[in-house]
């Protein structure tokens, strides 16, 4: 696999920085791939847009951030304020359509799920929403398969919680294929 | 045979580290960036069998590692700059007394209290020389896990080796960055045991007299040999001296023996360097975005290369010198103001060839912020 | 001016912008004169029962609430 | 009271998390200020660095926002070099009786007129959870993930044995108290220290099953009751509340002012 | 007893002046030792910088001398490595108290099993007779030519509120005593402290016309009194000696090694 | 008209020098040796209607230090190797938050607690470098009383130019050496007062924007401007910023205002230096025995001179260049492992004719000694 | 052995050498069985006054006074 | 005046550094001289030798420190152990000849004076037998006029010490006149 760059934006407490976490293990340790995770945080990482980056590929990887993602994910208003700008032509800009209002076209191409929706609904615990989000992002990119996916939500998350989890996962899998 | 394959933190590469070189002491005081690996610790550590304790600063956490260190445990702390800065005073004593023990700066922006969470490498001419006096020190860093845990394992060795406190000079980016690391297996890589004397009890037993080979016997608190340690001027048996001669001794004896040492003591890498043109010298993560634009750029044709420092102290100015011989232009990439970069001037034989490729205002020094300076090196303008 | 009432004089006013929905003020009013919207933003619902203690005012951490 | 006259609002929403203690205690302070009618131009408040050390930054005073733990040494300065001036020395508990201890503990000896206020949430919140000295033995923290070890400091007991003239004790969901015993201490001639409980939902709640913020200010007042009360009395384990030691002592300013007037004629 | 078996009699006769009482505290120190039959091996005995600090060079245990104010600390790093070892910590008043006030409470606080010795003479001696934090209010020092204007810290107070589970005092005049005082602070589970009062004739006795060693000895005997005796209860001023704080706790590294053997099923 | 002539120490002299300037507050903690400064102050200061405090230690000294410059006030503090180590957090933040005030290091024996009561000069690279992160300083010294008193009126003189503080870095000797001091009369020697801003109540005052010469004027606590004051990197009102813009200005102003002045901060004298085919460069007490031995040698014939610099940092590299241009041998003579040699030999076209003449025993270097190097590097042995 | 009072089996031994003259064991011992030579030196001077009590050897700060 | 170097030595208490300034200060304030004072001591100062030394010179006096001084004072035996060999052929060596017994002979020209003796007996205070000493000093050597180095001791010397000092700078004045 060439190299991949992914962005994930939103709100401390939306889980974005485990969300790439574990797309980063289940590329490096369940995919043969290489992976490297980073983040940034101001002391505003208590309000404000918290940012998590990933490089996936199948070369070394040297440096470690994002510049212009192929996949961005903005899961607020305040990340999809600060970071759509960054999108590639031809990349993938993946929001959640309840938390974000997209204000202006992006270069990238732009896909609204219901995401946080339809944890609620089907769910009703907002923990699994970024996961729900990661299994809607494979669906749409085949980054990693699910089953690697799947074994790294398995390795963070305590036994009592995978029933959700594997839940929104799925969910996130069936957002995707309805816009594929 | 590889123990474990992990996705994690730079942090979490030196815990890993750590644990492998036999750490059985941590005392530390919390500061970002370099918390994670107290905390790692802190769960870690008593599952190993080791001792873990949040001391009441960061000064009083080396003086503990220091004083775990002579009862026979291999010791550490980590802090980030201002803890650092705290912890000159004891770091000279660790110096003075000859304690092996590891000190980790994960470095934020500095000065001061500076940009807690950005990534900079603003210490290291206060690694060398932080505390008051003439002395020596050894300082390591690295750019990638595998690295990182290498470096980590190397301190205690080095420490074990020379008795000198190491410092392990991480940067932000390399401590919060995750990626693969593959956990060598027991015996896959050399790990340095404390050097025990072999004089026996009632036997005369000096502390700080070396042997031949330049290295000095420890024996540890509680055990059968009595003697002294002191943050004075001393005599082999670590008693307290005036004696002009004493001193002079002792401090040769304390800059000599890692100054001396400097090319044994240099751990580098070099990608692309035999017939490359341009040679970037970088270390800790600006050498990724220096490995990424050497690759770039030689897959378009250019002849340029890249010396990555893993020893930053004692400088290996003799390495440096060799591989900066010849070349068109030498670019050291770093995130501060310049401060290898003296060092590199200083080692060249041409320092008029020697530019600085650097970012200090937070922001992670890209292979494009690179790119534009050996633009105007190149004479080819912004 | 004396003769108007507390009640009268005071309202109490939550700066939206500032209030962080935590809900402290909610719990702790003795009257139960406030109450979370569904944006999960502080808002003065009970005014009639409102005995202008200024409570919420001094528990909320965001400094969004004042009687004025 | 027009609170907004003392703060900078364009920092406004501040940074601290949804039910953070800790504007419930600046809110006090305000107006505990505002209550006793001092100028903001004779105002100074100094923190040290931590989530509580916010504090200078949103308040319109002189402010100063210094190094971890060694607040009370820059105000030592502040106040010597203006002793008509009110200085107001907001601290974390890391900040005050880890890395700060022995400031606090000399501050207090030393009666120089400072008022300090310890915003007590048992644990580190700035970093993220690791734990203080006055994180309680067995609770959890990211550095104590077997419980904590240790015994914590009664703060109140540690600054009356350093000798301090003037200790209170509050929490935030007693903030009108909070407020009062504030007033009463910036206007105390001499040292005063004040700890505030206060809560991080954030991290201590996370780590001890604490609750969200109202919870942990429901506990506050379970755990708590006003020294010489009936509670108290009853139940030693409860916490005191209220003006704990307060004793007339010379101000050391006022002393060294004294002696500089006998020794130079100067008049300050 | 041999008092020479456990000193190291190349550095005799030693540097103190005469008179000095920090030989008295260490030949107290010796008995102590002595009298709980402990081998020279086991113990470790840990200074600061100061006259008093000169005391690890002259015993004949495991020694160090390490930075002003922080023996309490490469303690701690000593103990949490070798629980089984006896550690003594000898320190000045300055030492102790003034740079060094942190990590009294926090050891206190901590309670490892450290013995702390406070050698108060009330002055700095090594650096030529400036104030340190015990000098008493008024008394004169090179640093306080006008007296001292901050009133000095009850160590005993301090390590009270501090939580030391074990508080003692005596002084030099009271020689016995100190050595049975420092035996039963070294059995004593967990942190203790003793202060003596011990004599600078040199300097403090110079400053403040004090008289001699003699005479300073004499001085103690007059302003102190057994705690619980009748001439404690009758005169309040007098300095109480004895044991002044015992209580059972849990010590930490005991505490930490039943973490150890739970987590790892390591044995210590 | 002096206004006083006695027989002192250098301690005593900073002193005076510092009361000269108009020293108003002093906060310390005593350390050998530099206690005098602290001793005489506690008698002095109150009868100059200032304030004198001894504090917990040496970082809570440097702390107060600040804070009573903040109300605007005078402010210094002194210590020695062990101490200034303590410091170097505070030191950091005054850099940072560019609060004007003036520390002494008498220097000692080191590293560690070394040879309290000896001679040395070991702390140079350590005032320059001390700290973490990125930063510049000033560190005057001196040799003699004279100088002794010009330099401290000097340091208070550009901490208050440039809102920095400034290093006092002398010896042991320098301090307790006694000679002849006259104290110039009120006026002699200038005095650079606080510039305070000019900006009226209720207009907006930014503390941290330099005017167009460079200076940025204060305003006091309690006066009628409120502000803020951090450690943080800061925009111009003093309130934290995290903008990279704001982080890369504030880092090149805080090291530019000073390196780039290099040469206008330049303090130095020299002696017999026109025609000098051997060329000595010294400082602190070294430079006595530096001039003894030219003297001496002038005597005789031999073609020797003296560079004394009072200036260490920022280092004049540009004048010392000049110095040593077309001279046959430079020798720096300083009492630590070469610490000021290094910079020279940077400084130098040809440092390949940089020798050192050093001592670092706790004994004070002789013009013997400084013969005996001489000897050596002029090819005629020991 | 027991039969041999303390009195005979036990000498105030001072090492002239480490004592430095201070006067301690002087002043305090309860016996007037000390005093100080013309060099300054502690003197036991009354072994037949002594009654053995010791506190001479643990005041003096010299450890130069020892009973054996 | 040429440069003469002078090196006092003795034990702490005896005031040998004193003695130094005094001297120091009577030939730089009332003389016109130069002169420069250092001492050395080590963590022994409270036991062993001290010393203190003093360069008077009509030159400007750079090196500050006495590498062979033309007058040696040894006011214990363990001090002239210590110093007695760095004296210089011609130089003075000056005892007191009660505290100090000569063990060997030295380059220089050795006067032994019972200044200690003297100054019990005839003023019953040994905080002035520095003082004796200096005036036996100046008595031998002129280095100083005896009103400068009076002028000097009064500007270190509380009044109420006045006139025991006065006595001890005779009454060493007499001593030195007896060797003369
Ligand atoms: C010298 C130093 N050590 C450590 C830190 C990191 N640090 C910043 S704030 C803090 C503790 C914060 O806890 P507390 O004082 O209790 O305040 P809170 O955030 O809980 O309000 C620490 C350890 C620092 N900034 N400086
Ligand atoms: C960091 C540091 N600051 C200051 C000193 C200087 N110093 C050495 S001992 C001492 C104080 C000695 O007083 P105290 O602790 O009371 O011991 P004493 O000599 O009276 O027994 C001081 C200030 C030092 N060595 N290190
Ligand atoms: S003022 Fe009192 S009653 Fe009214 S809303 Fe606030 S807390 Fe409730
Ligand atoms: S207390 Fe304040 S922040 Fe919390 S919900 Fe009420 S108004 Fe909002
Ligand atoms: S982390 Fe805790 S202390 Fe800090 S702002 Fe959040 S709730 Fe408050
Ligand atoms: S100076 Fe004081 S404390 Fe130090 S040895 Fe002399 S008498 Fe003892
Ligand atoms: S107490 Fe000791 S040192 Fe003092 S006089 Fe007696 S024997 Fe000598
Ligand atoms: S043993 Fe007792 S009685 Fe005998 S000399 Fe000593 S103090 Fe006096
Ligand atoms: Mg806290
Ligand atoms: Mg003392």
């Amino acid at each position: 696999m060439e190299t991949t760059r992914i962005v994930f934006s939103g709100s401390g407490g939306q889980g974005v920085i485990t969300a790439a976490i574990i797309l980063g293990e289940a590329a490096a340790l369940h995919e043969g791939l290489n992976a490297v995770q980073t983040q940034s945080y101001g002391p505003e990482a208590r309000g404000g847009a918290t940012r998590a980056d990933v490089v996936i590929s199948q070369h070394p990887i040297r440096y470690p951030k994002v510049i212009s993602p192929h996949v961005l994910v903005c899961l607020t208003q305040e990340a999809y304020n600060k970071y759509s700008g960054i999108g590639r032509p031809g990349g993938l800009l993946i929001i959640d359509s309840q938390l974000v209002t997209p204000a202006k076209k992006s270069d990238a191409r732009q896909v609204a799920l219901p995401m946080y929706q339809a944890v609620m609904e089907a769910i009703g615990n907002p923990v699994v929403f970024n996961i729900c989000m990661l299994g809607a992002l494979v669906g749409l990119t085949s980054l990693v398969k699910p089953e690697s996916l799947w074994r790294a939500v398995q390795s963070k998350i305590p036994p009592a919680f995978l029933e959700i989890n594997q839940r929104a996962l799925e969910l996130g899998g069936e957002l995707a294929s309805s816009v594929r | 045979m590889p123990k474990e394959t992990i996705f994690a933190q730079g942090n979490e590469a030196v815990v890993q580290g750590a644990l492998y070189a036999g750490l059985d002491f941590y005392a530390g005081y919390p500061i970002t960036p370099s918390t994670e690996i107290a905390e790692i610790l802190a769960q870690r550590l008593p599952q190993a069998g080791g001792r873990f304790i949040q001391m009441e600063d960061e000064l009083a956490s080396l003086c503990a590692v220091i004083g775990a260190s002579l009862t026979g445990l291999k010791a550490m702390t980590a802090t980030s700059g201002p803890g650092f800065s705290l912890m000159q005073e004891a770091l000279g004593y660790a110096v003075m007394a000859e304690v092996p023990c590891v000190v980790v700066n994960v470095q934020r922006g500095g000065p001061s209290t500076g940009m807690p969470t950005a990534v900079a490498q603003g210490d290291v001419m206060q690694a060398r020389w932080g505390t008051h006096g003439d002395h020596a020190i050894i300082a390591l860093t690295a750019s990638n896990l595998a690295d990182v845990f290498l470096m980590t394992v190397e301190a205690f060795n080095l420490a074990e080796t020379y008795r000198t406190p190491v410092i392990l000079l991480l940067d932000e980016v390399v401590g919060h960055m995750r990626e693969k690391l593959v956990i060598p297996g027991p015996g896959e890589v050399e790990v340095v045991q404390r050097l025990r004397t072999s004089v026996p009890e009632g036997t005369d037993y000096h502390p700080y007299l070396a042997r031949e080979d330049g290295r000095l016997p420890m024996s540890d608190f509680g055990g059968v040999h009595r003697f002294n340690v002191t943050g004075l001027v001393h005599d082999m048996w670590g008693f307290p001296s005036n004696d002009p001669a004493v001193a002079y001794g002792l401090l040769h004896h304390l800059v000599d023996k890692l100054e001396n040492r400097a090319e044994t003591l240099a751990r580098y890498q070099d990608f692309f360097c035999d017939d490359a043109e341009v040679l970037l010298i970088s270390y800790g993560s600006a050498a990724r975005s220096a490995l990424h634009l050497v690759e770039q750029r030689r897959a378009r044709g250019m002849k340029i290369g890249l010396l990555e420092l893993n020893t930053l102290w004692p400088f290996p100015a003799q390495t440096v010198r060799k591989y900066c011989r010849g070349r068109g232009h030498v670019l050291v990439v770093e995130m501060n103001r310049g401060q290898l970069h003296g060092e590199v001037q200083k080692a060249a034989e041409q320092p008029e060839r020697v530019y600085l490729a650097n970012r200090y205002d937070g922001v992670f020094i890209s292979h494009k912020d690179i790119m534009q300076v050996l633009h105007v090196v190149l004479g080819k303008g912004v | 001016m004396e003769s108007r009432s507390l009640k009268e004089e005071l309202s109490v006013l939550i700066d939206v912008d500032w209030c962080k929905g935590c809900g402290i003020c909610v719990a702790f009013c003795p009257k139960q004169a406030l109450s979370l919207d569904e944006h999960g933003k502080a808002r003065w619902t009970g005014p009639e029962d409102c005995v202008r203690c200024g409570l919420c005012q001094m528990r909320c951490p965001d400094l969004a609430i004042e009687l004025r | 009271m027009n609170t907004r006259r003392y703060i900078r609002e364009r920092f406004f929403p501040h940074l601290w998390c949804p039910g953070c203690g800790h504007g419930i205690v600046m809110s006090a302070l305000v107006g505990a200020v505002d209550s006793l009618g001092l100028s903001q131009n004779e105002v100074v408040v100094i923190s040290g660095i931590g989530c509580s050390s916010r504090m200078p930054g949103y308040l319109d005073f002189h402010t100063m926002h210094t190094l971890h733990g060694r607040a009370l040494a820059f105000a030592t300065g502040v106040k010597m070099g203006r002793p008509d001036l009110t200085v107001i020395v907001p601290m974390g508990d890391g900040d005050a009786a880890a890395i700060g201890g022995n400031h606090l503990i000399h501050a207090a000896r030393r009666n120089l007129d400072l008022t300090a206020v310890v915003l007590n949430n048992r644990i580190y919140g700035m970093t993220g959870g690791q734990s203080s000295p006055t994180t309680p033995e067995g609770d959890r923290s990211t550095t104590a993930p077997y419980g904590v070890l240790d015994p914590s400091f009664d703060l109140v007991e540690l600054a009356r044995g350093a000798g301090a003239s003037f200790v209170a004790r509050s929490t935030t969901y007693h903030a009108q108290e909070t407020r009062e015993l504030l007033a009463a201490a910036i206007a105390h001639q001499g040292f005063s220290l004040v700890e505030v409980l206060s809560q991080c939902p954030t991290y201590y709640g996370r780590k001890n099953q604490g609750g969200d913020a109202v919870a942990m200010m429901k506990t506050f007042k379970q755990i708590t009751a006003p020294a010489g009360s009936q509670r108290a009395a009853q139940d030693p384990g409860l916490i005191t509340r209220g003006i704990l030691v307060q004793e007339p002592r010379t101000e050391y300013c006022a002393a060294y002012g004294e002696l500089v007037r006998e020794l130079s004629g100067h008049e300050e």
